[in-house]
């Protein structure tokens, strides 16, 4: 296999990428969710340039999110779910930062989110939804009046309307598309014109990605085109919905990569440990984001005898009988 | 023979599970419950999840509903557009397993704040797919610590939708369906009433008195119609302990 | 490989599943597009039965429609497109069937109909689309008045809102979701447990599937459920939502079914010759329904060299140099 | 050198796509048109099909959008959903490929009926994606046989957005771009007024007079700003026959 191209220039490092398409106070999306395909390597990178003001859109990405607003890089966030699953039921520096009022949130759910990515993605303005009649996700507000019809935050958060279909008591929630500047996903595979294969569940990548204004793909390896032509049925999005790709090895680290490797728990639990703390917090951003002086020396720093240990079965998909307490 | 209040929960909320029912899990000992019926009594259930994950063979248990131990060897790997029309979809009779930090008198359920919204004293995770599932299945098992902070007359922050104010009020804010079932507790298991739709004592277990319920319990609870809960018997606790999760990773 | 079991009660023959499923007077739902992966053993058993008074929704299933309509089973229709692409610039039996007053028909789009499929799925009353403003198929309804708000037929075809998120100037269509009683879809393969997977488009089967109150799925073959486990990306459909399948081989002619066999051009251009006549129709339909004793019986009309033919390349999944003019 | 009508149409509606763009390609001519385009002077420009089939290799021509040469070997095989959104999303500059039966000064299209709706004189297919296309893409380019039936004052039903009212009528409507670019015909290329939005006669092919052009059509057509179209070169009609139509399924 000859050595691949530059994509017709959309190969760049991931520090090219973030200069390019992360300015300061953008609106954001990060995908993966919790510990899984989270692009880890772009979101260290983020930290590690000081972006600032970025508005961020999740349904439940955890730890890109939990290190994004850790380091001081988000000012807003749409979110559904701010937890990492059994290593931090609530992610902890999120936690801190919204108690601390650091950080303007606006809660929705996960169907909600996807929802609103999806209706982004169909080019329409609203998406209609039976979740939350009567909550609080409902009446509450989070973002304040001002804030309200300017630059990625609409006019409402959401609309409740009856449906014209029905001839009473049947309640429908409009939910606003998310239209981002820029989606970063981290996927198994890109090919050598740009199209992307993501193995395992996709969870709102592709609706992410087709909303967005530009589009980053981090990833595992580079294929020739002529590979993932052979199936075409198992691609997930298009050489024209793709700005910038990067080629970053365990780019998802220390979330999971299926079918490549595994979360890191010993990772996970160090930083649930460190996070708890302000002091030991700062400590962690210093040693594994600012002193580091790329992705490269950040998978040093985890070491290879630990790669290797969560390399992924590559039938199974992850790493049978790791140890996870 | 011994058992733990976890694992308890675990097999008393997995018998709300009927074959056939479609499993909206979460983590922990939801996907016990969900995994332990599903080796017992009721083998043709199908356990799925919000992140896209339909009905994996779980030979190891997830740490998150996005562990890739949700994709493998699944019938089909997803995403969550599609996971949640599977919670909504009106022929499968979809049950979820959810938790939170509050819950009141009719099963409406707090997982976002404690304190004022705007400036809280503790912030939760959020929704996440709680409120949609609690929205669209067709009914919701909670699980719950039992305690006064957490059993509360007044929310904080309603996430989840349970029966709302009680009597139709669920139907006529817009739902076709759902609510919640039972809430599954390290003491006891409470049902609502029919038509009232008020939580009740249903059954505490083994050495739990309705007083030490109703105690733990922030608002008035009947428990005049509560008995005792059957107790794991030896082959449940075999299959939870040896095969479900033998590193204990929820067990403990 | 060890026989197929009855997939718990689910494998039925095709008249077993017309007979429990597709009652006179259904909404029903067929999948493919035009001449590809039409379910055409489940839509000849439904012509030789001379099941009446169906609502059929479709999009551009082309073959299926226009043997149904032409069979006199059809009474409404919900359509985007009644044509087979180059074999039929407008289906034949459908507009003879039209232009006689023998059909109700109501005029949407590709997309508005994939998109109320995708609500019926979603399980949300509407979906708003961006298409059609200002056009007739806004305009002008095709059901009368009285048929409104019966069954299957919502009370408006569409309803046209400002959208409450902008400042004017922004008309959004809002589409009625489909729930039809049963949907047909034509699938490469099926698992032992009852899992689908489609090779190729999945055109907006899925969708109708997930939409409808019940499912059949013909397929090409029956493998292991262990076998599309291994690859559950590339799967379709949950056993769970599955009501009926039937082995029917080439089960889709003379439509395509992608990576097993081409569409057949000899009989679409015989098709096309003789629906032009209403005798010569009359004719094909007794040659190639009603004389016809089943699926085995179709096949062995049909021919095996023909089959050998079409057959597909299994790389490139359709008939390399087959003769289709 | 020799050439048809047909190859005229494939070469200068071809001429309007410009490398980069996502191109919407029906059957018939558009495919050619998009196919010879890309051998040509856009190597960059995206093929994809409603159907869901993105950027296939096209190494046989497909007979319809469905067929299974719009999926093999492609960039992805979608569905119709995720199609429609390729067609609509905003960074895209798509150019969608369309036909129809009737056409009005403003490019507005029928290809539903002729005669009154409810009994129609003759049906015809309906919309398929071409009132999508028609709304929803950057803009698109029209293939018709030029005749006075085709080009009609008033259309017997409107299916597909072009112009609207002309001027400004399309945005007030609701749509944010799109609008039809060009009519490329067996006798001219017609394009639109700025500002009106007005059809007028731009190119005529070699041999055909305004007068011919103007006779053809059922509206009053300005025709003093035509020039002569550039004939195929031989490069062009060679790609065409040789490598694009060898069966001549679409030449004919």
């Amino acid at each position: 296999m000859a050595q691949h191209n530059d994509l017709g220039g959309k190969l760049i490092t991931v520090g090219e990428a973030v200069e390019r398409f992360v300015p300061d106070g953008c609106q954001i999306a990060v995908g993966g969710f919790t510990i899984t395909r989270n692009p880890m390597a772009a979101v260290y990178e983020i930290a590690r340039r000081h972006i600032k003001d970025l508005h961020l859109v999740a349904h439940s990405n955890g730890q890109a999110l939990d290190l994004l607003v850790g380091a001081g890089c988000v000012r807003r966030l749409d979110i559904a779910y701010g937890g990492n699953g059994r290593f931090a039921p609530t992610c902890i520096r999120f936690r801190k930062a919204v108690e601390r009022g650091e950080l303007l949130v606006e809660d929705y759910t996960n169907n909600m989110m996807s929802l609103r990515f999806l209706a982004g993605a169909l080019g329409v303005p609203f998406i209609p939804s039976k979740s939350g009649l009567g909550t609080d996700v409902i009446a509450r507000e989070g973002f304040p009046a001002e804030l309200r019809g300017t630059e990625g935050v609409p006019v409402h958060k959401l609309v409740v309307i009856e449906n014209p279909f029905a001839d009473g008591d049947d309640q429908v929630v409009l939910l606003p598309a998310l239209t981002p500047d820029v989606s970063i996903i981290h996927a198994q595979q890109v090919s050598t014109d740009g199209t992307v294969r993501i193995r395992g569940l996709s969870f709102a990548d592709l609706e992410q990605c087709k909303a967005a204004s530009a589009v980053i793909v981090t990833c595992e390896e580079i294929v020739p085109e002529s590979y993932l032509r052979l199936a075409p049925d198992q691609n997930a999005l298009p050489p024209f919905l793709v700005d910038a790709v990067v080629l970053a090895p365990y780019g998802a680290h220390p979330t999971a990569c299926p079918y490549v490797y595994d979360y890191d728990p010993a990772h996970l639990n160090h930083y649930k440990a460190v996070a708890k703390g302000d002091e030991s917090w700062a400590a962690y951003l210093d040693e594994w984001v600012y002193d580091v002086e790329g992705w490269d020396a950040y998978l040093d720093k985890v070491g290879g005898a630990q790669l290797a240990r969560i390399r992924a079965n590559t039938v199974a998909g992850y790493a049978p009988g790791l140890d996870r307490r | 023979m011994e058992y733990s209040p976890r694992e308890m929960m675990a097999i008393a909320a997995g018998r709300f599970i009927k074959d056939g029912d479609v499993l909206f899990a979460g983590t922990g000992v939801a996907m016990l419950a969900a995994t332990v019926a599903k080796r017992i009594h009721a083998p043709h259930a199908h356990i799925f999840f919000e992140t896209g994950g339909i009905g994996p063979t779980l030979e190891e248990l997830p740490m998150a509903v996005a562990d890739p131990r949700v994709m493998a060897f699944a019938n089909l790997n997803a995403g969550l557009v599609e996971a949640f029309s599977y919670v909504a979809n009106r022929r499968l009779h979809t049950i979820a397993f959810l938790g939170a930090a509050q819950i009141d008198k009719y099963g409406n359920m707090n997982s976002t704040v404690i304190g004022d919204y705007h400036a809280p004293r503790v912030r939760f995770s959020g929704s996440g797919g709680a409120c949609d599932a609690g929205s669209l299945a067709s009914g919701f098992i909670v699980f719950m610590q039992h305690g006064v902070l957490k059993f509360v007359e007044k929310l904080d922050y309603l996430t989840t939708p349970g029966w709302l104010t009680g009597g139709d009020s669920r139907r006529h804010a817009g739902y076709r369906r759902g609510g919640p079932i039972a809430v599954v507790t390290n003491l006891c298991v409470l049902k609502f009433d029919d038509s009232t739709h008020e939580m009740y004592l249903a059954e505490r277990y083994e050495g739990v008195t309705p007083e030490r319920v109703r105690e733990n319990t922030g608002f008035a609870l009947d428990v005049s119609r509560s008995s005792v809960a059957e107790p794991p018997d030896a082959e449940e606790l075999r299959i939870l302990r040896d095969e479900v999760d033998p590193q204990r990773l929820i067990l403990g």
